[in-house]
């Protein structure tokens, strides 16, 4: 699972976070899951569990917030979401947008003009927003 | 916010034992095809290689090697780089399906750290990284992220290939990269790079000759090494392993 | 905020007739030497002709020309370009005293914006845009600010040039931009391209031969025009010169 | 002056502005000058009231506020003011930087690594933070 390779990254910097200032444990962390990337939540949980036992963030609470994709066009400024567009996008597509998110701009274009020149604003992928340690 | 996937690119190359980032600054000296038949050649001396794509735009190692990209590659607490001709090897192609992907410097950078984050390379003796050309969002990744990169410098004996070169030597040079060296490519008659070489301290690694008949090779990769481009690089692929005896 | 720069850009050029960004997405094609070659030879048939270089990595026209840029460009309401062989010329070396510039993405949109909202290019029949390899920032803001520019693409036989300007084509094509058509530069035997216009519907502008003696016509203007290189151009920029009496 | 193209540029961008709302006409301007590009800030006015008569900007107020320049490293995030480092600038340099502020990343390197991938986070350009129309 790839999920695994973004539970791995979300636990190490969380562990040098934590280490840099110099707490005794983590007790919370707050991560955001971009819905372009549409990883599944379950497995990362798991993998984050299974990989904090025996760290200082082995009682640490993760919780997830989900984000939805939002789009601007660079070209014409229109904005658009994920759900807007979602009819263009195969299981193929989707799959490839999963495991690097930026391919988004090879498979949709702008709704209102065409244009591939467009920002993902919001919901791209995988982010901490919080932690919260103990000294 | 904090990105998670910077710390993860640190633990994907971790048992990395040299990587080697072909560059140029400018387009079309070879970067790819050296990059190619480096990698061929290194694992047919029985070392352990990964490739690495990272010129999304101008995509090329799949083309050189006729990589099979229509598999998505193996999912497994990452990804699994596909075995081709005996290597690792990593593209964006396989998640663009070889169509256009116009991207800009800050999604070509996010797609950049993307692909080192999920990519499993495991155990390497050499992982080769395809550049491409300018100095832009690629490159400053690459010293930003890879900081123990060994540049491998591609020029050509044009004019118009030295004034770029220059450019990029004066930067890594500044930024205390280490480079293995300069190869000068489609050499001709004179060599004008050995004079840059000489001038920037930096080590010549060899001439490869101007091969005409190089295109027809490109796409079959058992013929790039009988070739007459194969057999040049080959002596500068083993200056390269001797170099790592440190 | 707003940036007062978009609508500047618009009425730089609004007194040039044509804008023709010459394109590839691979480097090493040729697209400096063509850029600077066509407005060489434009300027000789008696038009008044501009040449932008927004390759800002591997800016090369100024090396073709030997062009001074020792001296900034004149304020006068604007930046006046300075006169290169009987035509205008802009290149960032002005500003960066052809010295390395590392820019991601977001900065080299930024310096291009600049360049154009400040460059005043007046009356002119062609403005001739060098453009670098990618579908980057540059290319994208080109579709963005310009788009009645008329694109020349330059290609080369090689496997590795037809993937990536088959991307670029896919590109323009979808974004409805208009093609003048394609060059194909160093055409040694056969023409491979010669098909791909013809699959893509695109205008086949001729061939340019490989000519092993160019390099040392660079730096050297009026040598170019007697080059065969020179003369395998003057025929294309007669077919661009009379695309335009629609 | 390349004053004058700014000062172009500003003006029709808020033009633009005014007619798209069907403005009667503009009251105040507000305009940011960034350091780091440091234009002349008389000229930029002058050239503004002069051509502005005749246009529904003619009794536009003009104000400027001068923004710092700042920058942040991408490679080590040390944060540092242009005048900081102003000892490296040369005449040339600083004429160079007012006409392609980008250009920036030729002549200076981050402070504290070295690195030339820096972000310019404020005071880069000329920008129009407010326009007030009347209706
Ligand atoms: N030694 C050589 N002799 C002749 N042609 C070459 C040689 N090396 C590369 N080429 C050709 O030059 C072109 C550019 O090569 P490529 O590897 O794609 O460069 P880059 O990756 O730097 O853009 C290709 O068409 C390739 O076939
Ligand atoms: N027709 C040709 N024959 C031989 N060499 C050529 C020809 N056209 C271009 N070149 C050489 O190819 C190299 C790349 O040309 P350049 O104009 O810099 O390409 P680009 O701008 O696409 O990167 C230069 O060394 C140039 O001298
Ligand atoms: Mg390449
Ligand atoms: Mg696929
Ligand atoms: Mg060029
Ligand atoms: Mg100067
Ligand atoms: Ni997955
Ligand atoms: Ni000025
Ligand atoms: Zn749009
Ligand atoms: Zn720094």
């Amino acid at each position: 699972m790839h999920e695994w390779a973004l539970a791995d990254g979300i636990l190490k910097t969380v562990l040098e976070f934590a280490e840099k200032h110099n707490a005794k444990s983590v007790k919370k962390v707050t991560i955001v899951l971009g819905e372009l990337q549409d990883v599944e939540l379950e497995i990362v949980e798991f993998a984050l569990n299974e990989m904090k036992k025996g760290t200082i963030a082995q009682n640490a609470e993760f919780s997830f917030k989900e984000e939805e994709a939002i789009f601007k066009c660079r070209n014409c400024g229109y904005t658009w979401k994920l759900k807007d567009v979602e009819n263009k996008l195969n299981g193929e597509m989707r799959e490839d947008i999963h495991f690097v998110p930026d391919v988004v701009h090879t498979f949709i274009s702008c709704p209102k003009c065409g244009s591939r020149d467009f920002e993902v604003v919001k919901g791209r992928g995988v982010y901490i927003s919080e932690i919260v340690v103990e000294d | 916010m904090i990105d998670p996937r910077v710390k993860a690119i640190e633990e994907r190359t971790k048992d990395v034992k040299r990587i080697i980032p072909v560059v140029s600054g400018k387009g079309g000296v070879g970067k790819s095809l050296v990059s190619a038949t480096l990698s061929l050649i290194l694992k047919d001396m029985g070392y352990k290689v990964g490739l690495l794509d990272l010129d999304f735009h101008g995509a090329s190692a799949h083309i050189i090697l006729n990589a099979d990209i229509s598999k998505l590659p193996e999912e497994e607490k990452g990804v699994i780089p596909p075995e081709v001709e005996g290597f690792k090897f990593m593209s964006i192609v396989f998640y663009s399906e070889d169509k256009a992907t116009p991207l800009r410097g800050i999604e070509i950078s996010d797609a950049l750290i993307e692909l080192m984050a999920i990519t499993r390379w495991n155990t390497l003796d050499f992982l080769i990284i395809d550049m491409p050309p300018g100095m832009g969002d690629q490159l400053l990744d690459i010293l930003r992220f890879l900081k123990r990169g060994e540049f491998v410098v591609v020029a050509t004996p044009s004019p118009l290939t030295i004034n770029v070169v220059q450019k990029l030597l004066s930067l890594l040079i500044e930024q205390k990269m280490k480079i293995l060296g300069i190869i000068e490519n489609m050499v001709r008659d004179l060599s004008t790079i050995k004079k840059i070489a000489a001038e920037k301290n930096v080590e010549y690694l060899g001439e490869v000759k101007f091969d005409p008949n190089i295109d027809r090779s490109i796409g079959r990769a058992k013929d790039i090494l009988t070739t007459n481009f194969g057999r040049d690089i080959k002596k500068i692929a083993e200056k390269i392993s001797r170099s790592g005896d440190y």
